[in-house]
């Protein structure tokens, strides 16, 4: 069988991550050997079928997705219970590609998620990376205690500074290179953060690998319907580093394809 | 080092080389389209435009079987209107550009036909046999009259070459590709996808949320050759061969059964927009070691007997 | 110890299973029918019988492509006449027989229809379908009258259960379902192959000597199961699923899309005739695993939402 | 790729065995890893598609079929010139099993270069068969040269006697068999000849595996025109031991299908 070929799987534990935020573990082979940064597409039958980064990748064969409940996809799959089934293709994507011996990870809202599989293959390398956990205040910080199990190095930054770092977690990101030296940076999170953050890097001149979202449809690089100028998210991406990102600064933060595929502004 | 040519003629439009995408396969801007371009197609084809922007059908749209893809994307498309633009910046970089759109009325084949000939494309193609949505949203060409007079009102609005794409899901495909040639078209491709299904045992559910969707890729190429040889057999107008077409050989297949030209669009999931690339250069070895001087020397060769 | 019983019973015929093996498929003479019996079928369909005995086509007849094959057998068959005595061998045995046949005239249907009947057979299938002979040689569903008839005749001509087998290569496979429908079939078998070529680029030839076959094996699944979905939201009578079923999974497919049954051809080359005992053993663990009690019980279940 | 699937060949030496046989070399990967016993499909454009056993295997890479010209097809093959092509597809069929330590090979006519492979393979596995090598005449041999090249005990049989043992192979055989000891017997030939040697072998209580004919269509088993009783020859066979004989001993020797699948008289 392919990985593009659907399965369906049985939700054998459900984790409730903040309050809109919950975890739902399962097993699939495929899954299991994903690399850290891709994605699978999950059906709701009835309702639609959504892109979802793997947060947990091949612990004892058990992988998961972290879902915000932002729509009606999202809200039932956060109601899914324990013995439920889903249906699920891939992995799809590229994912990260390690590189850097002194890395800094820097995720927001549900794209914390996505980097935790990063950080642990990072640290089953050898290389131990930076975190920088931000969110908007110290209820939606997702991950703290996962990542503070395995990492020495968890920066905290909330917006409104109910916990660790007061800022944008850009801004702590600027303070943490120049004190670490760090000489690549992994992102994943809100589009307005990522356009911070590749900024930051680009003025330090510092390599950025950074997984964005756009409308993905087939998810195998067919339909279009995920186009950031000439590439994919669903195959070119999710993980764009910093010379595809250079490529599409004029859509980035700004732009992006509806349903339809008209370019559509991005949410500020 | 000089190179045997692979350059065609199609319908008076001169090509680089007999490949495109297919409709609706990377087409969803000029910047997805002019990758292609420089990925080696000779020309590009656009996703199929229609009047109103449409999001297509709810995920999921797309269900993955032995031998290929069933998709029922429901033409999702940001409007010819939109689309002008990027047929502009197309053509400001000299790409030759194939317009496929598609219909609810009469009255919005000739308005689309007018503005998408007005924007610059090279070429018009007919989509009137997408599987993936209802009679009322598109003429569908099991029906001769529609045909008809689809094909007359397109050629009246456009002086461009005009291609009816056909679909595959007919008893007999070269009635339809009669009643477009007698009209005014300048070509035919074929074909569209097959109306098939997928279902889920354990969901016990259709997986597609259209239901019926249209199967392509390696499953369907027996039956887009078997087209393609019977229109080649019955009408005069150039064949744009479409489905299935995955490696050069398949590329090859098409044009001895009669296709001028090629369209890949599932297989470029597996390989890459590199394989317009490879598809041509496998073209031109094999034109070469078998000592032809062009692609036009080998179309419709395997009817001779 | 007890086990799910996996009788079906189909049109008035009580089977111990739901499995045929698909018409022309070693169905050549009763000991390869009775093997298949044996192997596991629950009943067992003839090659396709004529008035006269014919050759078939030269090889090739048969041609392999990804996901299936083509073949363009031709109807080789000894004659309806030559086989009453391979039937009543069979009914000697007990094993329920499908007789399946095709002829020119109604004259020659109606005759089929009643040596086959007096034979003993179990049921009669209709082959108005097979892609691999002209006009003149077998009647085409795709035409509504000739459709009409031939049912009426066959109907009138014997008292057993009539399935007549259609064609996915329509527009609308519900169109001719519903005129067989309306004068008596008792069920639908879906579906024979689809039209397709197949061409070799080193000696530029199409490979069978038919030039165009029939597409069976996993390729036709998507399209069959779309077929089978399509048929059960329209007719009342069983229908019997064909088209690519290789594992139990595909059976059990077919039985949530509609179908009361389903025949098995072209995997039967890869997986030998033990597969009747596989699929039948598949779709026994899926009914206990997931609660149901019989076959019947998710017959169209895929419709409900 | 599937070795079901049609491959064209280049004919790369043709080599005249007798005034009506030929033998075509060429090179195939999926034939020269077959096993001695099976057969291929050759197609013939614009004329027929047939089967042909297999003369020649995994000789440097290089396969051959040893052809007589009995028709349009076989005559059309045997005046192939080198560099032209074929179509082939397979090998198909069960082939030899190796059985019995004191074999005996038994060939008539064209069944002879279809023995040649399994000859070899005996020879490899340390095995020494005797091998009888019977036609109407001295003329009509095959493989003759080829034959006693690598095997120290080949009975020559003709049935006027123009050389070696003067009457039928299986007469030849039944003096074999007492002489020797032979503990089975593999046959390829006319199908009289393989019944008269089924008959001594059964007589003597040996196992048999015979090569049979019948009419061959798709090669892979669905058609059933190659039916004999409840077996397939394309599939089940060619080759057949004694007990898949004895299950057929109504037809063997007296009827066969023809291709329309009705049973008609076997030559005698
Ligand atoms: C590669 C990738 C990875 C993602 N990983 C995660 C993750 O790990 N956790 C998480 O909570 N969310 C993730 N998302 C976002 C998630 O897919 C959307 O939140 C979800 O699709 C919303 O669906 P809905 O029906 O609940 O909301 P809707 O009400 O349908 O839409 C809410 C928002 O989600 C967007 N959306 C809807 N459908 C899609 C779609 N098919 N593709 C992309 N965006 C869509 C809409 O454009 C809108 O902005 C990821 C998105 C992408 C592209
Ligand atoms: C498994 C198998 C292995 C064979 N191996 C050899 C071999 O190594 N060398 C050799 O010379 N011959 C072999 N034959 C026989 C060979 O296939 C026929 O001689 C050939 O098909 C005749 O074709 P034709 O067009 O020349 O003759 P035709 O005039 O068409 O027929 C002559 C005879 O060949 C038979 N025949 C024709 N077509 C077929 C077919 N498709 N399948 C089976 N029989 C057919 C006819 O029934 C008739 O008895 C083999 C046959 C089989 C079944
Ligand atoms: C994702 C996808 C979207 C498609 N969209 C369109 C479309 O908008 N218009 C159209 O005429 N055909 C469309 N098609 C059909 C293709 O153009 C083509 O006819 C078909 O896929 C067969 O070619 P292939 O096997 O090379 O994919 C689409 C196919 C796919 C897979
Ligand atoms: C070798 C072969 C012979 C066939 N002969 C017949 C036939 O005589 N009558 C008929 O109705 N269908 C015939 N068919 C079609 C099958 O019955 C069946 O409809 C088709 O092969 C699809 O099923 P499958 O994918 O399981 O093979 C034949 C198919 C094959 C492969
Ligand atoms: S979703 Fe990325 S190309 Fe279709
Ligand atoms: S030739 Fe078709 S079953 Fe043997």
């Amino acid at each position: 069988m392919r990985r593009e070929v659907h399965r369906v799987v049985k939700v054998e534990e459900v984790k409730q991550e903040a309050k809109d935020v919950f975890t739902l573990y399962f097993k699939d082979n495929f899954c299991s050997s994903a690399s850290p940064g891709q994605f699978i597409m999950v059906w709701i039958p009835g309702v639609d079928e959504i892109p979802m980064s793997l947060s947990t990748i091949n612990q004892k064969g058990v992988s998961s997705i972290t879902v915000r409940s932002v729509g009606e996809a999202t809200r039932i799959l956060c109601e899914t219970k324990v013995g439920e089934k889903i249906g699920v293709r891939g992995p799809f994507g590229n994912g990260f590609t390690l590189k850097g011996s002194k890395p800094v990870l820097v995720g927001g809202g549900t794209g914390v998620p996505a980097l935790y599989p990063l950080a642990s293959k990072m640290l089953i390398s050898g290389i131990k990376p930076s975190f920088i956990l931000g969110a908007r205040n110290a209820e939606q910080l997702l991950f703290k205690d996962r990542l503070q199990e395995i990492l020495d190095d968890l920066i905290i930054s909330t917006d409104d500074g109910s916990l660790g770092f007061k800022g944008y977690a850009s801004e702590c990101l600027g303070r943490l290179i120049l004190e670490k030296k760090c000489d690549s940076i992994y992102t994943c999170g809100p589009e307005q953060m990522i356009v911070s953050i590749f900024k930051e890097a680009e003025r330090r001149n510092i390599f950025v690998q950074a997984s964005l979202e756009r409308y993905v449809k087939c998810a195998v690089g067919l339909c279009g319907s995920c186009g950031i100028g000439p590439f994919r998210v669903c195959k070119d991406g999710p993980v764009f580093d910093s010379i595809s990102l250079r490529a599409v600064m004029n859509e980035l933060g700004f732009k992006k394809m509806d349903p339809s595929g008209r370019l559509i502004p991005v949410e500020k | 080092m000089s190179q045997l040519s692979l350059a065609v003629e199609l319908a008076g439009l001169g090509l680089r080389n007999p490949t495109m995408n297919a409709a609706g396969v990377l087409g969803m801007s000029s910047y997805q389209l002019k990758r292609l371009y420089e990925s080696g197609a000779g020309a590009v084809v656009t996703k199929s435009l229609g009047r109103q922007p449409r999001n297509g059908h709810p995920n999921p749209t797309i269900v993955f079987v032995e031998g290929g893809v069933i998709n029922s994307m429901g033409l999702p498309n940001p409007s010819a209107e939109y689309f002008r633009d990027e047929i502009k910046r197309l053509k400001a970089e000299n790409i030759p550009v194939v317009a496929s759109f598609f219909a609810a009325s009469i009255e919005d084949f000739t308005y689309l036909a007018s503005i998408l000939t007005d924007a610059g494309a090279d070429a018009l193609e007919i989509n009137c046999s997408c599987p993936n949505v209802g009679r009322e949203k598109c003429m569908l060409e099991a029906d001769r009259e529609s045909l008809e007079k689809v094909t007359k009102a397109v050629r009246e609005a456009s002086s461009l070459p005009v291609f009816v794409k056909l679909t595959p899901n007919v008893a007999n495909i070269v009635e339809g590709a009669k009643i477009a040639e007698e009209n005014g078209a300048d070509g035919i491709t074929a074909v569209n996808t097959l109306k098939a299904l997928a279902v889920d045992i354990d969901l016990r559910k259709p997986i597609l949320s259209n239901i019926i969707g249209g199967l392509s890729g390696p499953a369907l190429k027996p039956v887009a050759l078997r087209c393609v040889w019977e229109l080649f057999e019955n009408i005069e107008i150039p064949i744009i061969g479409c489905g299935g077409v995955s490696y050069w050989r398949d590329a090859v297949e098409f044009l001895l059964c009669g296709a001028s030209a090629i369209q890949i669009g599932t297989a470029l999931m597996d390989h890459g927009v590199e394989l317009f690339k490879e598809v041509n250069e496998g073209i031109r070895r094999y034109l070469e070691e078998n000592g032809f001087r062009g692609v036009k020397d080998i179309v419709g060769l395997a009817h001779e007997t």
